[in-house]
């Protein structure tokens, strides 16, 4: 049996340390880190029964988040004619993305990519090969793993939910068969992309018997800039967010943007997707810990109170701004609360983290409205304003917060006390700037590269619907039925 | 015979009904409706978007009378759905020529 | 006074306020109406149950007004509601008796 | 020309529509309505609070059609909403002045 | 403390190969199956926490699906007036059969039967005698065993799910009482000895320790043909499926069929459904390999790619066949592959999964549009076409997806190393013949069960509520209550 | 690290058994209880990850109760035009109690507050102070340990869900900026106090190693009568049922109560709430396990059978009593078995938890009806009806249930063969009266105190809109959005 070692984020301190002193280390390349890695493992760990059981309900959460979580959220706040589509985009995305995943994504993101390493995997596994029942993948402790398949499965689970994202941004108007078309390409060439830039390095069994440069040497681009992301800040919500607002400009308004009533037509759905999106948070950002313990536990109540910290910012700074505290707002709130704190979760302290989920649920609030409305783009359900804006300054507040001063939980140096799990030296300059140079990656990847994506798919099979399609709605007119026959 | 047509706040229907069924009208139909008029509506703010809303919602009340009843019927609408507040509605009248009651087939104020 | 009815596409509700606004009616009601006509309807399905659904969404609109107004009315509202499109609806008008303001008991014109 | 308006009970549209469309009449509105009269309701019961619900869903049908037509009209909604028990509900006929398709402009009967 | 030893399908192959040379063995009929099993441990095991946590959220699980998932799912499809009615069916069949579970139900399905014991248990745990917190039963590895109270809240959701999938098939027109009249009977006549004919068997322990032909001996009717089920294709889907369709021709089509427009009445639900259903189901399908290990990690992607694949496939013959891709078509082929990959889902590989997936996608698609219209029974909410013709897909391709050579996992011959978890040696006919066999006699045992019992309940309270409650509805005439007040 | 003490319930036995027999014990008075524990633990145990994921999972499950259970089945039963101010009262009521415990929440309910100990906590761990990912905190068992952050955040979840349950009391009428509050006067003065007094006690190492008084002596006051409630029937039902009844009666009826048509606008919304609580109270009560073992597994089954007990139980008598069973009855039913096995939902035996949902199901009923209606007050929402009621019967039942002749589980007592968990002698008459007295400080704290905190909030921002502004609806007067805009 032989132990994978691709696995996340974790001791990127050690990356910076390393950067700031590069030159101070004279050994030559490492070997491929993944056989480096399984070639170091002396006896194969066998997998604590308590953190599958984590990872295989972490797992199951992020699915909630995903159906009928965001689907519910999305579906809500459109008009009436519009819901199924909306349902059947995100469901569609989802399913799509999974098959596409077991088929060559996984492969592409968690497997080593030769030359290209920096950037994408290979197809080492495509097809799943070689993952099997008794596979194992590391967790971010020295020693400790979890199935395989299990990681997959939790993998999977994220890299269907991200694309599903950014219906948010073109609904109402998107063409189905264009959609699945651009999740086909997205998926494929900018999201396992930047999963395997993000998420893929050797691992701790290496990184503890290994100098930290040929750690450094083996990890994905953004990795090696010691940027830390704990559940996917950049892979997932600036990603999908910057997406999102590259496709509101592409496609274009909606028929009647700014003069007919486009009120959403169930808040109801929106505060039970949200509900649900919540629930299944703790998935996202404490299944990423991989593994039950004292850091799980942190990731969580972060997840809860900077959740809690920005719905109330949002609604308290709504109600100040617009006379009223709207439910609608308290759920945004929330949501962007969720998406700051999805790079932070493991690494702020709780109070980092209110702190943290004020910042980002007020100045979510003010791009969501008042700069949305100057700059006057029709992202219909503001996941620029949500998810990009709310990932970076989550990503960049991560460097701040992680700083155990501030009652963070500092970040892992493997090469210290032989990968006990001892936090490195932390400096916040350094931190910042990786963390701003990950963001700037990220935004640049998905924006130009999603332009490209969406212009090839115009031409094939053309973005939008008629306007007399777009008018009566998409639910009858794409896909023959309608939402509610009461 | 006559159609009472009447615009009233919703929450005044069991008053109307009562009032109606006090002189003697058992039968009427209603319909739910949205109003425009003098009576401001309110705003609703989605995030950023900000809508006027200005049609509220109404009830019309459709009652047919024999012609001799209509005054009393008017009457009787008219005090039981006001509140003496703005936007409390309207009564139109207007000739019907004919009315059958479908089950039986019977014919004008027999239909009633 | 007369009472004009119309039936338009849901969507052409803002326009056609806005006209009737602009030649100084300043009340109406609005009615979700399900309507049959020459405008061809879709097919839903759902599994193995196909429907034909040959009635589609439209407004009711009414409004009453004084009888010299009525051949303006028709025009805006006509102007404003029309696409050019199949099932564009129609407008009719016809006579009421009486009026009445039911917060201050005004009756006819005053009433509307 | 006269409208004819109709209060049936829901479940006897589709008849209504094939029995009016058999005689030769392709256009009608159609309205969701509460009707109140003879045909008891029914008791809700929603823990320790009691409604007793009188108000009855029913459809209201609105067909405008030349004078000379009524008569088959009624007739033909009459017996296609006729089931014999009560609460089957009315046919009113009332004149109405003026019709106008707003897509062609054409009046009157053509516009029917 | 004593070591109940009921437990569940696993290594039926090991009765494959007994049956293909039954002759061989010379020994006599084995003792009773539990008491020589509790004989033969030596030192009671204790659970491990990762496993019992595991099963506790399972259980969990599939109440979700059950309360809210199947009864919005179902609720969404019927008409308004309707909604209650079905909401409050699948909650009260629940709510019922988990009762009578707890009094004599657990103790038919999982303990000896004596003379009885192919084909149902007895009555020596009536009112959970002798379960305490401190009783276990078996997993599928030696050694390996869960509370028993776990084991008994995990099954009770099973027994408590199946006839509520049955009220799809004769919706809007039962009459109340008869639906609870017909639950009792019904869970007593048909599902408890349905779940002892396949699940009861003498367990790993015994099985590890005795001739091959002794574990059969003690076996339930089904598992002693050697048909594999993971998670309960034949208990619970075939069996609801098959009783469904003799419901609705029992009972005859609704008032209106084929005239009336009978729309969904919110498809909306319907989706919260079927996402709660799909999320619920890893409880039902991970949750069934009673161990937090590597194969409930197969069982969680089998049941990630076959019902992604399926809900494609369904959704794209739709497209072509009919023109439009539907939300509900992706809904329903996602429970269509949910259902067939239920027996597969520790068995086959992701790949072979995948393919499961789109085949149950497109027959249950045929099988819901073009055959049910051909002839012509009222099934309202198309239980057979999805969870009998899926689930009888599903059984028999197991059979041939559990072959290693197609990526299965082979199945376990507790004979070999000991009982260490070694697959046997597999062939595709007799495991094949092995499946048909049992889903021959689910058919029967329960087409002809229901049938009688549908007659007796007819004769008793009578099955139908009158034509003008059917038009009224029966929220306000069965219920006197009405779903929405808007 | 520092082994934390701060535990809840389980041994008031041993507590029972001290009061009848106090003078016999000599010693003086224990040390600060916790200090003494901690100096009590030889060498700090390690978390079990499967307890670890155990609690994370009901920590999320709580949550899940709350938003969007919780808010849905309320929401469901006001009428349309108030809807979204109940979901968000729910929500921002949540919120706001996570960012209070984290900030002295916790300190004051779990941690020792000196001379006020038998009342209330104090402020050393305020903002959490000291609480990392390293320091645990005990379960029932000696020597089994959690992470004291995931203890944290599932304590958090219940101060947020139970105040929260009050909102029910005064729907569709009270003003936003009152409710908020009222929240944060009432969790600091009536909440946090009555969590200290029934959970707070130096825990099983401490009761282990010293004399039973010791024990008594360092727990909170109705700890101390050795009143025993599981997961928080006083703490949490009947505290939130007593300040509900007393909020109703200050506030007042709706305008037009008794009069107009205040029929639930979706009872679907209803019905998936109810299904959701369902479900998350698996974590509310076996998580209050602490432990994922045969003791979780028995509240998991009490919390089946008692609810679906009390919700048959309801329906049947509704049948009777008003001739139609209805599903807003059944979901009732189950609400009210699910409140009153709060308290017994680790001591009862399963057919003792039938019994209970049976007695619950039918008293429930009858306050819900009958008492309320020749009462005339207006508790919208039926919140003493159930949680008051439902609560006092079950923390009296816990008394009698936990009799193990009567199946039930009998209460550890920790003196007791070395903390090994040993039930203690039981007496029904000591067991009740102590019960009564926890029941009788709950209604008298909670009543009194929040009488006296509705009239501040009167006095300060008034607790009533206008009666145009409850005319108009919540929604739209108080937030400015309607829930539909179909
Ligand atoms: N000219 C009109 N024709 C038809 N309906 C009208 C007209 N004017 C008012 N209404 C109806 O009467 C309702 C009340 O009118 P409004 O002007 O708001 O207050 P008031 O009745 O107190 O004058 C409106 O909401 C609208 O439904
Ligand atoms: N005779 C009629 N009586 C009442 N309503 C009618 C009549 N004919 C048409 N309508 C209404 O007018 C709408 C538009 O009519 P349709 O025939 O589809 O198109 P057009 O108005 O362009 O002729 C219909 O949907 C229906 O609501
Ligand atoms: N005077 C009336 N004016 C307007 N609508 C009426 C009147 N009387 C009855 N209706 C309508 O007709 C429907 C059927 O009337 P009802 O008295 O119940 O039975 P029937 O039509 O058999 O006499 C009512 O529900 C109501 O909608």
């Amino acid at each position: 049996m032989k132990l994978s070692s691709v696995l996340r984020w974790g001791a990127p301190v050690l990356a910076v340390g390393l950067l700031a002193a590069a030159g101070a280390y004279a050994q030559e390349a490492a070997a491929p880190a993944a056989d480096a890695a399984a070639a170091a493992a002396p006896a194969a760990p066998t997998p604590n029964k308590g953190d599958t059981t984590w990872m295989l309900v972490s797992t199951v959460l992020v699915l909630l988040m995903t159906v009928p979580g965001l689907a519910l959220f999305y579906g809500g706040l459109v008009r009436t004619k519009n819901m199924l589509s909306v349902l059947m985009q995100v469901m569609a995305i989802a399913c799509l993305v999974m098959i596409i995943w077991a088929v060559y994504g996984y492969s592409l993101a968690f497997s080593d990519g030769g030359g290209l390493n920096s950037f994408v995997g290979g197809f080492s596994k495509a097809f799943l090969a070689g993952v099997t029942t008794s596979t194992t993948v590391e967790s971010f402790s020295r020693g400790v793993v979890i199935p395989e398949l299990v990681f997959v499965c939790f993998q999977m689970t994220f890299a269907a939910i991200t694309p599903a994202l950014i219906v948010g941004a073109f609904a109402e108007r998107i063409k189905f068969s264009a959609l699945l078309l651009f999740t086909v390409l997205w998926v494929t060439f900018i999201y396992f992309p930047m999963a395997h830039m993000v998420w893929w390095w050797p691992g701790p069994e290496f990184a503890s018997t290994n100098p930290a440069e040929a750690t450094v040497a083996g990890a994905g681009l953004i990795w090696s800039f010691g940027a830390i992301d704990f559940a996917g800040g950049t892979v997932v919500h600036i990603n999908a967010g910057i997406t999102a607002l590259v496709g509101a400009l592409v496609l274009g308004k909606r028929v009647g943007y700014g003069k007919d009533l486009m009120a959403p037509h169930s808040l109801t759905m929106t505060l039970i997707g949200a509900g649900l999106l919540w629930v299944g948070w703790f998935g996202f950002n404490a299944g990423s810990n991989l593994e039950s313990n004292g850091y799980a536990a942190l990731a969580m109540i972060n997840t809860f109170l900077a959740t809690a910290a920005a719905a109330l910012a949002w609604m308290f700074v709504e109600w100040m701004a617009k006379g009223h505290p709207s439910m609608l707002g308290l759920a945004s709130g929330a949501i962007a609360g969720l998406v700051a704190v999805t790079p932070a979760a493991g690494f702020a302290g709780p109070m980092g983290s209110i702190v943290l989920g004020i910042i980002a649920g007020v100045i979510c609030f003010v791009a969501c409205t008042s700069i949305k409305n100057a700059l006057g783009y029709d992202d219909s359900l503001d996941v620029f304003g949500v998810h990009c804006v709310g990932g970076v300054i989550g990503a960049i507040l991560t460097g701040v917060l992680v700083n155990p001063d501030l009652g963070g939980a500092g970040v892992v140096d493997y090469t210290l006390d032989n990968g006990a799990g001892t936090a490195g030296a932390y400096s916040l300059a350094t931190q910042v700037i990786a963390q701003c140079k990950g963001v700037l990656v990220t935004l640049v990847w998905s924006g130009v590269g999603s332009f490209i994506l969406y212009k090839i798919v115009d031409v094939i099979v053309g973005l939008r619907v008629t306007e007399e399609k777009e008018r009566e709605g998409l639910d009858i007119t794409e896909h023959g039925e309608r939402a509610y026959n009461m | 015979m006559k159609f009472v047509m009447a615009i009233i706040k919703p929450f005044k229907l069991d008053e109307v009904r009562d009032a109606l069924t006090g002189i003697g009208v058992h039968g009427l139909t209603v319909t739910e409706v949205k109003g425009y008029g003098r009576q401001k509506g309110h705003t609703e703010i989605y995030r950023g978007a900000e809508y006027a809303v200005s049609f509220l919602p109404k009830l019309k009340i459709e009652v047919a009378v024999a012609s001799e009843s209509v005054e009393k019927v008017v009457e009787a609408i008219a005090s039981a759905a006001k509140t003496g507040q703005i936007g409390d509605g309207k009564i139109f009248v207007y000739s019907i020529d004919q009315a059958v009651r479908i089950r039986t087939g019977e014919t004008d104020t027999d239909a009633l």
